[in-house]
């Protein structure tokens, strides 16, 4: 029973912590995220250079990380900097069909900042299934893609895809699927780019027999894709807790300073009730996030049911705590130039992102029943 | 007790209705559907429309042009109005300064600032907020020293919606530094065009820009725009929030995002099946429903109390508070619904002639900024804390 | 619109408020709930006399009420006077079912309190579904009845049973029910009576070729028993709503009193919104009663899909009155003399009465589909 | 970060089970589970083989005969007493007085004293909440005059845990009426068989007598009976209240609470299914499960903590309050599972050697009185809301 960190890991939790405050304020934040990519290159390099992304990916493949205490300790400080760079995207949905497929000189690229991976995994006629894939492989003058995916993070400005496509079976079937390596600027692929709601970016991408190569065995690709969902969901609880603890420091800021009738909001009794309402969802938020890093390891139930488990409970705190914050604050909290509504969006947009909280309170009981199977 | 509508109710909702359907121009309904800006020549069309009926005023008593109706009439109409799209009544002009003037005015003043109300000539903005006075108005600082036939106002305004519109505000001033904080308080007409005035946009969280910080700079303000007594202005500012608040919960606005969300939950899939079949879904909509109808109910209780005359109690505060609940609620699940689909925004295709191709289903580009945006409803027009205070104390006795 | 009441129910209101301010204070519903029957028969002839049953009976049956809003206002007062009288079960289950078939003679007496009725429909195995029925009638030498009925309210002091059976068809059909008129002291009836949690009494009940007499045509019996079943949805919504304004009343009585660090208790901020958040929910709740009383004599969708949200609303209020009232009075709000906990325990064991919140809200998207189809 | 026990903490767990399933009758451990009530012997029966491994007073430190735990191997102490359902130890005397002797006592009162609750020659009771007093300790009006050796003792004490069993109470009397209200007040010891004593019961909600008042009239008490320094109670009181509290949250008994509701649900039928298969039930019971899973980790990262010695923080507030809830909600829920049959209440079915058949299912009976009765956790120890004002205050500076 040990809940400190190691050495290593509290100085990657420094480093990430000190390259935001000096090089990551707000203005920095928003001009990247304004940026044509969504994001900024050059920043991403750094981030890279420190060793941030290579914390995700465990010493086997080249990196110096990569369990999942590590995912966790990275994104918390993605979610505390409000971070638009592709650490999601790029460093973990794209990166670990990768690893996994011993894509060494890829791996290395993406790790290095200088390659960009997305994830092409959502369909427009889906909503969080991890089998929902209609998008159809086939094989003949070498592996082919023909499908359309959505909401694919980054997938604009990504260099490579990983798509998720169905070998055989019926739509839905976890048997017949693969993940595949596309070149988004090749053949076949056809690009939208838009900004998301919370200021991040994706992309509407259209395969037509887009040349493909499989990262595994075709048909078998369900697992990978789990696995890959899994570490994702794992960074946004994780990011979320981060997000979370913005808002709540911001708040408690507001509520000592900000004077209404002559004494402190924070003097109020209901606004001290709901602080310590808020702080309290907070704790046990990180507190599921804590279990799931510490057993992401573990066999593939008590990983999964876990996982479900934090994402559930973050999406549900982080409603209530973007909710509150923003309340909390009253009108300087619906404007664009204070930095807390960023956060509060961040939040709450996390919650459709792998799946929302009624997804994984679903997913968590059905896991329960084959546990009890 | 009859919970149904009078013939002469039906019939009455039946010529608002006839009359929207001939009067609003479809365009400018689908803009209002979609979430699309409008523009000052929206807003000003349809106020013209409806003067030509004799509806723009429908607040104000018959002596003074007001239609004359009783507070069912004035429900129906409001929930028709929504119900078809149409554009609001920007209510600084019509619904606040309006009765202001009809209670506290000059002769002079009503002769000349109501017709021009009716008439579209001037676009009033309001001068309460003040950046960190928040729901505390009486912590007002904005100065006003009489000088001669004038004042001299300095400070500084916020949340002035649709400020940039304006030409005229109405605003609280304080003349007396030395009275306790809610006297010495007086009650200002400023021309927005007076040297010394800045409007500066505020941006909000969704990046639209309608509300508005006001500077004051040594704004000459004419003696004769006094509202009422010097010092006196909490008088007419209370006036307002004392006020027959018909549409206090938003009901209809409700109703209209109800039926968008089932709309919305037939068409999404969730495994295969519409989300609306999802369990889990399925009772958040129910009980979103049922909150909806109890709401309804609540509501024409009050307006039935009204239209026996009884006036408003302190059962608005808690209309107003479950009002921005259930609106906030309905606008959390249209988001929820849409899944992946409500991450997209593409700003410009708010604007007016867009015709560009949606990401996923159309409805889907405004359901995520329409969820943060409405965030306001329980923080404006005091805010559901303060809402609470008011009723402990008037209506608990705590 | 008008919500105002008519001269005549104005009357019946203050009638039965006055008989239970003047004559059925707490020591009084103490004893008359520890008496055998857990109600007190000379009180009930009482009421029966101030015609507060009668009122429950529509004109043409001989009774001078009937309509929802009749129920409403008879079981609002029911519950503020925290009535243990069997109105429910003798006035509404049992009688309704008389009503509808004509029982003349034994209408009158069980309106005049001299005869009790019970309604035995719930089983053992079943659990809130109005077509759950096992029991069995069989005609040879006259129709008998064989099954099990649980939880019957009044069960044990009742004179007649009113008793659903199946004629035919599986467990769960709605079709090949019927309504039975059963001697309770009659041969093959068993019946073990027991107190229940919140004052009442109800029995378990066993019949074995119990003779019976059918009310109604028999296997078609459902819609009776569902607008028998409406009928004690109303009642217990709006006894909900008497039960919540008697806790609301006495916890303001108690923060304006009670005093604490010096301050009524009151004076806390936290405490007032909690009040004010509960006096808006029984105002929702309230208003929910009102719809479904006013619409009960509309067309069947209407009725039941209004009858559901009530109850599920009641059912969702009743919970968070009963608690917040305990938790804000503090430990005087457990102990058995002070007369708060005994209606927070009635308002929290409605719930277990004709279905619950949950129930109820599937019910209600239940009859959302049938309305949409 | 290390979620898992090492090995030495398991194999303390292994012995802590053995032990106890080699102990406790299993007779009574049906009674725990069974919600029976349990008499003064059962309790003193347990004390007794607990002491006979001394393991009875395992708070106290190893000089005075403690164990010397690790916060690690307590916690799990605890959770496998209750998971095998073995009565609770009564606090008073082990847990509460026992560290106040140790910290404040004289050799004489720890000499004479300490032993006798070890075996079992005292049964303790707290004299510290007043009628009217609550959660606010320092408005206490007991009070206790000093005359030659001893003091006399006027006033009434309540919410006194079986006190009817108590020979011994320790007691807090107000001896300078003249000081602020939290100082002024001293610790006393108190013979139950003294004249002047009057214990009456106090019935709960659930009809139950586990409560009481105690009344006190002239009561002489031996000046050597004051632990610590006249007008310093507050002192000892408040030692107490910071005290190391192991399995504040209650997590090991929601968690019992969770596996019955399980069975519960698994057995219990919905629409011909079992009720665990019911979406809105089985929601309802995973979303119970979810917070007891991070309630469970919260609570070891504060025992980890302690562990390192730090001194438990305001944390353990925020710990009791959500701890609370969720007992309550599990209550709530094996409630609710039973439908109709969490109506009938057969109060003779508590009674030892009842024998009769139950109506419903066996475990139905308790079900909703121990809803009710866990009303009280969110009461009593600090009520919910004082625990909110001081972390308020501690924690959040505000």
């Amino acid at each position: 029973m040990d809940f400190t960190l190691s050495e290593e890991r509290r100085m990657l939790v420094e480093t990430a912590q000190r390259f935001l405050r000096d090089r990551y304020d707000m203005p920095t934040r928003h001009k990247a995220a304004a940026a044509p990519d969504g994001f900024d290159r050059a920043l991403w390099a750094d981030m890279a250079e420190l060793g941030l992304i290579g914390a995700l990916v465990p010493p086997e493949a080249g990196g110096f990380g990569g369990a999942g205490e590590d995912v966790a300790l990275v994104f918390e400080q993605v979610g505390r900097g409000l971070v638009v760079e592709p650490f999601l995207a790029s460093g973990v949905l794209g990166l670990w069909p990768l690893v996994r497929a011993g894509e060494t000189a890829l791996v290395e690229q993406v790790m290095a900042g200088e390659t960009i991976a997305a994830f092409a995994h959502g369909e427009p006629d889906g909503r969080y299934g991890l089998a929902e894939v209609s998008t159809r492989a086939a094989e003949g003058d070498g592996w082919r893609i023909t499908g359309a995916k959505a909401v694919v993070l980054n997938g604009d400005a990504a260099d490579v895809l990983i798509v998720s496509a169905r070998v055989s079976g019926d739509a839905d079937a976890e048997d017949g699927l693969g993940l595949f390596l596309v070149e988004a600027a090749g053949p076949g692929v056809t690009r939208r780019g838009y900004g998301t709601v919370d200021g991040a970016r994706a992309a509407e991408i259209v395969f037509d027999e887009a040349p493909a190569r499989p990262l595994g065995e075709p048909g078998r690709g369900f697992a990978l894709i789990e696995e890959t969902m899994g570490r994702g969901v794992l960074a946004l609880a994780a990011e979320a807790v981060g997000l979370m603890e913005v808002c709540k420091d911001t708040t408690l800021d507001y509520l000592r300073t900000r004077k209404q009738f002559g004494r402190p909001l924070g003097a109020f009794q209901a606004l001290q009730h709901r602080m310590v309402e808020m702080v309290l969802e907070i704790e046990q938020a990180r507190s599921a996030v804590m279990l799931a890093a510490g057993t992401f390891e573990a066999d593939r139930l008590t990983r999964e049911r876990n996982l479900a488990a934090a994402k559930h409970l973050t999406g549900r705190v982080g409603r209530m705590v973007a909710e509150e914050a923003i309340q909390l604050h009253g009108g300087i909290a619906m404007t664009w130039e204070y930095p807390l509504p960023h956060y509060a969006k961040r939040l709450v947009m996390l919650d459709h992102l792998l799946g929302d909280t009624d997804h994984h309170l679903e997913r968590f009981i059905r896991l329960g029943r084959e546990d009890a199977a | 007790m009859e919970l149904t509508y009078s013939p002469a109710e039906q019939a009455f909702r039946t010529e608002v209705r006839d009359w929207i359907r001939e009067n609003l121009p479809p365009a400018l309904a689908a803009k209002v559907r979609g979430g699309k800006r409008l523009s000052k020549a929206d807003y000003e069309l349809w106020h013209a429309r409806l003067q030509t009926r004799n509806w723009l005023a429908w607040h104000w008593p018959v002596e003074h042009g007001g239609p004359g109706w009783t507070p069912v009439q004035k429900h129906i109409f409001d929930e028709e109005m929504i119900a078809a799209g149409a554009p609001r009544i920007i209510p600084f002009g019509v619904n606040m300064l309006g009765p202001v003037l009809i209670e506290f005015g000059t002769e002079a003043q009503k002769a000349r600032w109501l017709p021009r109300i009716l008439d579209g000539s001037d676009w009033w903005c309001q001068g309460y907020s003040e950046p960190g006075a928040g729901s505390d108005l009486a912590s007002l600082r904005t100065r006003a020293v009489r000088q001669g036939d004038h004042y001299v106002v300095n400070g500084q305004k916020t949340w002035t919606t649709l400020g940039h519109h304006a030409n005229m505000m109405f605003c609280l001033a304080r003349t007396d530094p030395d009275a306790k904080p809610q006297e010495g308080i007086s009650f200002l007409l400023i021309d927005m065009a007076s040297p010394g005035i800045e409007v500066r946009p505020i941006v909000t969280l969704d990046g639209e820009h309608e509300v508005n910080e006001v500077w004051l700079t040594d704004v000459k303000v004419p003696a004769k725009n006094l509202v009422g007594e010097e010092n006196r202005g909490w008088t007419c500012a209370k006036y307002l929030l004392g006020f027959e608040r018909t549409g206090i919960a938003g009901v209809a606005f409700s109703k209209a995002a109800l039926s968008h969300l089932k709309r919305v939950a037939r068409e999404r899939r969730k495994d295969g099946r519409p989300l609306a079949e999802n369990p889990f879904f399925a009772a958040r909509m129910a009980r979103l429903e049922i909150d909806l109808m109890a709401m309804d109910i609540f509501n024409l209780r009050m307006i039935a109390a009204a239209a026996q005359g009884k006036s408003p109690g302190p059962e608005a505060s808690l209309l107003k508070i479950k009002g921005t609940e259930v609106r906030q609620e309905a606008s959390d699940l249209i988001r929820r619904a849409l899944g992946p689909y409500a991450m997209p925004f593409l700003p410009e295709a708010l604007d007016e002639g867009w015709n560009g191709e949606p990401v996923g289903p159309d409805y889907a580009n405004t359901a995520a900024t329409q969820y943060f945006n409405l965030r306001k409803t329980s923080i404006y027009g005091g805010s559901n804390e303060i809402q609470k205070n008011i009723y402990a104390k008037l209506a608990l006795d705590l």
